[in-house]
């Protein structure tokens, strides 16, 4: 992270002035920092790290399937391949990724508020994070786990001779980290919003993580006593989860689904504010149904907590449950609809920028319907009897976290990179990126489909020969995938040192982290705005009334927006 | 909320006032939603305890009251006594604190502290004696009793499991209150500034709670059967 | 929203009204209310505790004098370790042979 | 039967065609979205790129028609696919009474197979085409998965239980058969296959293996060598125990009041531990609790087998050698054999009633 701001040269073009990154330096003024602008820094450091870690991991395992046998490592490495890829890509990169990185730096630009209602604690939530990062990398260094992502019992407290317990303290203490997250997010939320800035001129990116918040606080905490229980049980060796001590697999499996399914939501919530962000500012318009977006968003976050038992249609839970819970997985499928359509709706009459960042938002509404629509395949009782634990969850999970949130999370990067950094990064790779990961990623996961439902199970080593064909497409596309995701890594490193100078609101945008400085000083605003503008309300930019000092140059500048 | 940004001008520059807040009232608001927000959390996370606690409860029931009937619940009303009082005296604490009266304030502060202490004392020796006669669940448990020994072991467990963590709670209110005394007699609250203390307090009062389900539950479902070897 | 200051007299009130329950409590465990319907102990048991806890969380912890959102949140956090509790438990009685309460 | 479509496994099952159904119809439904969406976006992306810089379209306001339209609609699709789902499920997951019960124990990491007639195979199941078969499955270990894609049906297998599983095999031939849930190192390799076969060549089979001991006779010289016999006396008809005889699906009534369906789980639970339930009228828990450790699952199962044979009125496919059934069923339209005709009426006829209480209730 330090290296990231040792790239960032005081400018000499901008007249000698004091932004976040330029006012301290020293790994120090970083490390002890109270700025959620540098915290947001911080996380996307080590958030970054962890991606690549999870995605070598991936690599690996789609040269292990490359063949039928397992040749190229032994089913017990193999095991904890998929198992590490899992906890990495959840725990450490996904679940942060976006309300951690993105959400601490702007929320309260957009809100217009001096930062978060408690840095402190930010500043704590991001060493908590760091220290269950460590813990957990520990645990993969001094053997590794393999017990899958899902940790079930009894054979992750009694049988599997692997750092359990390591593993599973490490994501016990990062969950401390996330609940922080959402308590800072949703008291911001509350009491530090600009004067005028009342709830439905809020930009709905901070809808979405006012919904994720709610989850944060209610699911990790259920997460957090599960995995201590288990891991007790494991060192006691006598427990509540373990039939041969008396207890009940399938109780474990409802807690950790508690936690589990709506953490799926916390993964895709924020992605959704993002899209709604860049489909709105990209075509110019004000979102259609702001107020159905908004609350489809909180909607998904109640409702995504009444459907955790369709993980377990197979498992043993009565029938009769298992109808309750299908319903209701079908019902919460409607506010991702109103969503997704609302978005669609939004293009209509607008005036459509082909750049980067819309390209990701295109690319995430056309995958995140594949995959949402494949979800409904999984709630469907009598199909998922035959898809469940294969090949077609894995397919459908991917289309949903990686098409969706990744791409998500990507444009979002590409979106504020001028605001965080200061510096736009080159459109031309931009865009060219954006299409290799497209391709790259349908190539990866579509087969998948088709395997599963042919009956390919997950988390095999081993597979018998007709499903091979598939698997090797299948990896064909994720080592384009990984080219491409390799792109953006090098170009944005490039960028900060030579990428063009980014005027304060290169975008030309109304919203209120576009009407202070790039990079933004640390108190944010000079003064407080007062806001006065609805949401997504566009006016000609010479109208764009300004807070905060401009950097001098403040023309477009970017080829995006040349005519 | 968004107006007590209009109407910004009160104690500005008070030395609490941190400097991304507009005013204190703003600050001390945005703390009481955090501590609640917070208590929400702690909820689900006893929460899931509790859960488990009903599944097997219900699963075995003689084995759970014979389990249960062999706790003392003498000592478990002792301690859920001491605890209320402990809750009053703080209630009292805060009080003082509003009212900005220094030395009640530190007084009872001091007091909610022994209280604190005592239970945890009791519990200690309650544990003790758990670990003389093999109840802790692991290799060294043992059960004579009636009920199937597993089962009974589960309660154990489950018992050990729910007063370890709100014995942790208490240890972490204990040492709050440590600082809260300190600041307390420098006089750093005043009747506009006391938010720490009220924060604590809900806190202690969360703990109290608790203990208010855990002790019928542990120690006193199960009583009227005289079936199980109680004593 | 300025905080309201709760007189020292509610205190010892709503102390009173704890240690009542608690003693009742304590009583009630002991007399056999099988035969009124199976498991109508723990019911007494527990009314009596959310009792109690209702009084802490409205005076001790000033929810009774504090903001809508105090109320909301502390709902919300009942509200969800309801939804817990219900649907899981469904399962469980919903089975051949199912849990009873 | 039906040609070959692609990317669709082999339907080898009276189910697989009904899940193929649904799933076409979910593709169908998501092909529709997918290019009503993706064809819209780019439909409006060409259409109004944006031309000048400066231009700054008209904000255009919400509309509650809309919303309510693609609320409803997808609600209303969404609820087809539920009910369909879940009728399906029910279809899968409730157990045919008149099936021919095979018993499988799940271990790390190989399946175990045990016929009632006394087969046992490993990694294999054998099983006669048009016949209902009924798994009743366990582990000793960890939780498996017994998964069939050509029959599209799975179950997981869970520790300290009985899952069951059902299916009718509806063409000769060799099947995969894999664990889908993950059981730790080899769980890859915890494959195996199911063989589906002619009712003659099937008959053939079970002949070839004839000289194995059913499990009823082994369940009863275990019930001998354990010593249940000296409380639940020689044919299991009681004494210091309760009678064993007729308990098979009776209700019980238990010394808390409760009283439970006597299905398997239970029998084992009682076996594996006895003071979990205590039967009424048996206060002091004299039954011993180190069958735990004495009785694997494989045995377990045995004894089971024989104490549901002592209530032949509510057991079926286990009393019957299955190639009597077979010849039977396949001569004219199903015109069930006499325990087929018994199983009926004792399914009328409430299973509690079926037994005398002065049978269940022992006499203290
Ligand atoms: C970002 C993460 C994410 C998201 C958003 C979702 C979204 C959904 N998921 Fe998914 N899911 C996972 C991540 C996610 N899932 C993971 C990680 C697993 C596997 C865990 C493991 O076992 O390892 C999983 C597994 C999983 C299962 C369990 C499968 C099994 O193990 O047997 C089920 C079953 O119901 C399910 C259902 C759904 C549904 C109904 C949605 C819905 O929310 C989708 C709603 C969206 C749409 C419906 C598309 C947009 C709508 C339209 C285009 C309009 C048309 C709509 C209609 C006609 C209704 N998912
Ligand atoms: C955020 C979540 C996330 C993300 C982003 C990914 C990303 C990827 N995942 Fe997956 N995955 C999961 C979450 C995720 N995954 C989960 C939860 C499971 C279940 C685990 C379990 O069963 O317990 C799983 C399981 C899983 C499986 C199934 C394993 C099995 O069941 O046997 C597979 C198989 O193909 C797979 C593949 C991939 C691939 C190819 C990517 C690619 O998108 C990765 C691309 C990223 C990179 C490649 C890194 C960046 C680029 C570089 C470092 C450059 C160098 C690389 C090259 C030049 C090639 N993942
Ligand atoms: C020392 C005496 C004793 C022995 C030996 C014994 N049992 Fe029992 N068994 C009992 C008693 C007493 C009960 C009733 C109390 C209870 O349910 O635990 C019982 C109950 C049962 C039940 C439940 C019966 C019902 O009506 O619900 C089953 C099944 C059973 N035993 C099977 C066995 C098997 C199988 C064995 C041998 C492996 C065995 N028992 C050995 C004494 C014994
Ligand atoms: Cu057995 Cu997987
Ligand atoms: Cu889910």
């Amino acid at each position: 992270m330090e290296t990231t701001a040792a790239a960032l040269p005081i400018e000499p073009l901008e007249t000698s002035r004091v932004n976040y990154l330029n006012q301290e330096y020293g790994l120090k003024s970083w490390l002890l920092t109270k700025d959620h602008k540098r915290i947001g820094l911080l996380y996307l450091g080590s958030v970054s790290l962890f991606f690549l870690l999870g995605g070598i991991y991936a690599m690996l395992i789609r040269i292990e399937l490359l063949t039928p046998q397992g040749d190229l490592v032994q089913s017990h490495t193999y095991n904890k391949l998929f198992t590490q890829h899992g906890i990495i890509m959840v725990f450490f990169f996904l679940i942060p990724s976006i309300p951690a990185v993105l959400g601490n730096f702007l929320i309260p630009l957009m809100i217009g508020a001096k930062d978060l209602a408690f840095p402190r604690i930010n500043l704590l939530s991001w060493y908590i994070y760091t220290a269950g990062g460590l813990l957990t990398l520990w645990a993969l260094v001094a053997g590794g786990v393999d017990t899958g992502w899902t940790f079930y019992t009894p054979f992750s407290t009694t049988f599997s001779n692997s750092y359990v317990i390591l593993a599973g303290l490490g994501i016990f203490i990062n969950g401390f980290s996330s609940i922080l997250t959402g308590l800072n997010f949703i008291v911001t939320i509350h009491t530090m919003r600009a004067p005028g800035m009342t709830w439905f001129r809020l930009p709905l990116f901070v809808w979405a993580h006012y919904a994720t918040s709610i989850i944060f606080i209610l699911g990790t905490p259920v997460l957090a006593i599960t995995i201590l229980l288990l891991a007790f049980e494991r060192l006691a060796h006598v427990g509540i989860f373990d039939p041969a001590y008396g207890g009940d697999p399938i109780l474990f499996q409802h807690l950790f689904w508690f936690y589990s399914h709506p953490a799926v939501y916390i993964m895709v919530l924020p992605g959704m504010g993002i899209i709604s962000e860049l489909i709105a500012n990209f075509s110019r318009k004000n979102i259609f149904g702001y107020t159905f977006v908004a609350f489809s968003s909180i909607a998904i976050a109640v409702f995504g907590f009444l459907v955790w038992g369709h993980h377990m249609f197979v498992s043993g839970q009565s029938v009769y449950a298992g109808m309750i819970f299908s319903f209701l997985s079908f019902a919460v499928a409607i506010p991702s609809a109103i969503k997704v359509f609302n978005w669609t709706a939004t293009l209509f009459k607008g005036s459509i920028s082909y750049a980067t960042p819309m390209l990701y938002a295109l690319g995430f509404i056309g995958l995140f319907t594949i995959g949402g629509m494949t979800g409904l395949f999984l709630a469907a009782l009598g199909l998922d009897v035959h898809l469940t634990d294969t090949y077609f969850i894995v397919a459908h999970f991917h289309y949903v976290m990686v098409g969706g949130t990744l791409l998500a999370y990507l444009g979002g990067l590409h979106y504020w990179w001028p605001k965080i950094t200061g510096r736009m990064y080159p459109e031309g790779w931009g865009r060219f990126a954006a299409l290799v990961i497209f391709v790259g990623f349908n190539l990866t996961f579509f087969p998948q489909f088709l395997l599963g439902y042919m009956g390919m199970p997950r988390r095999y080593h081993v597979y018998s020969e007709e499903f091979q064909v598939l698997h090797v497409m299948s990896t064909a596309g994720a080592s384009i995938l990984g080219v491409g995701l390799l792109m953006p890594l090098v170009y944005f490193i490039w960028s900060m040192r030579y990428g063009r100078i980014a005027a304060a609101n290169p975008w030309r945008l109304p919203g209120l982290e576009w009407r202070t400085s790039s990079p933004p000083p640390t108190e944010n605003f000079e003064t407080t705005p007062i806001v006065t503008w609805e949401a997504y309300e566009f006016a000609p930019p010479e109208e764009l009334e300004v807070v905060g000092k401009l950097s001098p140059r403040d023309e477009p500048d970017h080829p995006a927006l040349q005519p | 909320m968004a107006a007590t940004h209009v109407e910004n001008h009160g104690a500005h520059g008070h030395k609490a006032l941190a400097h991304h807040f507009d005013n204190l009232e703003q600050q001390r608001e945005a703390g009481s939603i955090g501590m609640w927000v917070f208590l929400v959390q702690e909820i689900m996370f006893f929460g899931g305890l509790f859960l488990a606690y009903a599944i097997f409860r219900a699963k075995f029931p003689e084995a759970f009251a014979a389990a249960s009937n062999h706790l003392d619940w003498h000592l478990g009303g002792i301690n859920t006594v001491v605890l209320i009082v402990s809750s009053v005296t703080m209630a009292l604490a805060v009080y003082y604190a509003q009212t900005g009266k220094r030395r009640p304030q530190v007084g009872f502060l001091f007091v909610t502290m022994l209280l604190g202490m005592t239970f945890l004392v009791i519990k200690a020796f309650e544990y003790a004696e758990k670990f003389r006669d093999h109840l802790f669940p692991g290799a060294s448990f043992q059960w004579t009793g009636h009920g199937d020994p597993n089962q009974v072991q589960i309660f154990y467990w489950i018992y050990f499991a729910m007063t370890g963590l709100h014995a942790l709670h208490m240890i972490i209110g204990l040492g709050l209150l440590v600082w809260l005394i300190l600041s307390a007699w420098k006089g750093r609250y005043t009747p506009e500034y006391h938010a720490p203390v009220e924060l604590t307090g809900l806190y202690w009062h969360f703990v109290d709670i608790i203990w208010i389900f855990l002790f019928p539950l542990l120690y006193l479902l199960g009583r009227h059967l005289e079936a199980g070897g109680g004593h | 929203m300025s905080e309201h200051i709760v007189s020292r007299k509610i205190y010892f009130a709503i102390f009173g009204a704890l240690m009542v329950g608690t003693a009742l409590t304590v009583f009630a465990a002991f007399v056999d209310l099988d035969h009124v319907f199976h498991g109508a102990n723990t019911v007494v048991a527990l009314t009596i505790a959310v009792f109690k806890a209702t009084l802490v969380v409205l005076y001790f912890m000033h929810v009774r004098y504090s903001s809508r959102l105090t109320w909301v949140i502390v709902v919300a956090g009942l509200f969800w370790l309801a939804i817990m509790f219900v649907f899981t438990i469904s399962d469980y009685m919903t089975r051949p042979n199912g849990l009873t309460p | 039967m039906q040609g070959w479509i692609p990317f669709i496994p082999e339907r080898a099952s009276t189910l697989a065609g009904r899940v193929d159904g649904l799933y076409f119809y979910l593709v169908g439904v998501t092909i529709f979205f997918t290019l009503l969406i993706s064809a819209t976006l780019i439909f409006f992306v060409i259409k109004y790129r944006r031309r000048s810089e400066s231009e700054v379209p008209r904000p255009v306001a919400g509309s509650l028609k809309l919303e309510t339209l693609w609320s409803v609609i997808p609600f209303l699709i969404a609820m087809s696919m539920f009910v369909w789902g879940a009728d399906l499920y029910f279809a899968q997951y409730r157990m045919p009474k008149d099936a021919l019960e095979v018993y499988v124990v799940g271990k790390q990491w190989m399946w175990k197979v045990q016929h009632t007639t006394g087969q046992r195979e490993i990694n294999e199941l054998h099983v006669p085409v048009g016949r209902k078969i009924k798994l009743i499955m366990t582990t000793e270990d960890v939780i498996h998965d017994f998964f069939v894609p050509a029959f599209r049906t799975k179950a997981d297998v869970v520790p300290g239980r009985y899952t069951t599983l059902w299916f009718e095999a509806t063409k000769p031939g060799r099947y995969h058969l894999f664990c889908a849930e993950y059981c730790g190192t080899n769980h890859s390799g915890m494959t195996g296959w199911v063989t589906v076969m002619e009712p003659t060549d099937f008959d053939q089979w079970l002949s070839g293996g004839a000289n194995q001991e059913s499990p009823i006779v082994a369940g009863q010289k275990l019930f001998q060598s354990q010593g249940c016999t000296s409380c639940h006396g020689a044919q299991g008809e009681g004494g210091k125990g309760p009678p064993l005889v007729s308990l098979f699906g009776s209700t019980v009534k238990l010394e808390n009041g409760q009283s439970v369906q006597a299905d398997e789980s239970y029998i084992r639970n009682s076996v594996r531990s006895p003071q979990s339930q205590i039967v009424e009228g048996f206060r002091q828990p004299l039954m011993p609790t180190y069958y735990k450790e004495q009785l694997s699952e494989e045995h377990l199962l045995q004894i089971m087998t024989y104490i549901k044979s002592l209530s032949p009125t509510r057991t079926q496919g286990i009393t019957t050698t299955a190639p009597a059934r077979e010849n039977n069923e396949r001569t004219g339209p199903a015109t069930p054999d006499a325990t087929g005709a018994k199983t009926i009426d004792s399914q009328r006829s409430n299973p509690v009633g079926s037994t005398p209480p002065s049978v269940r209730t022992p006499g203290q």
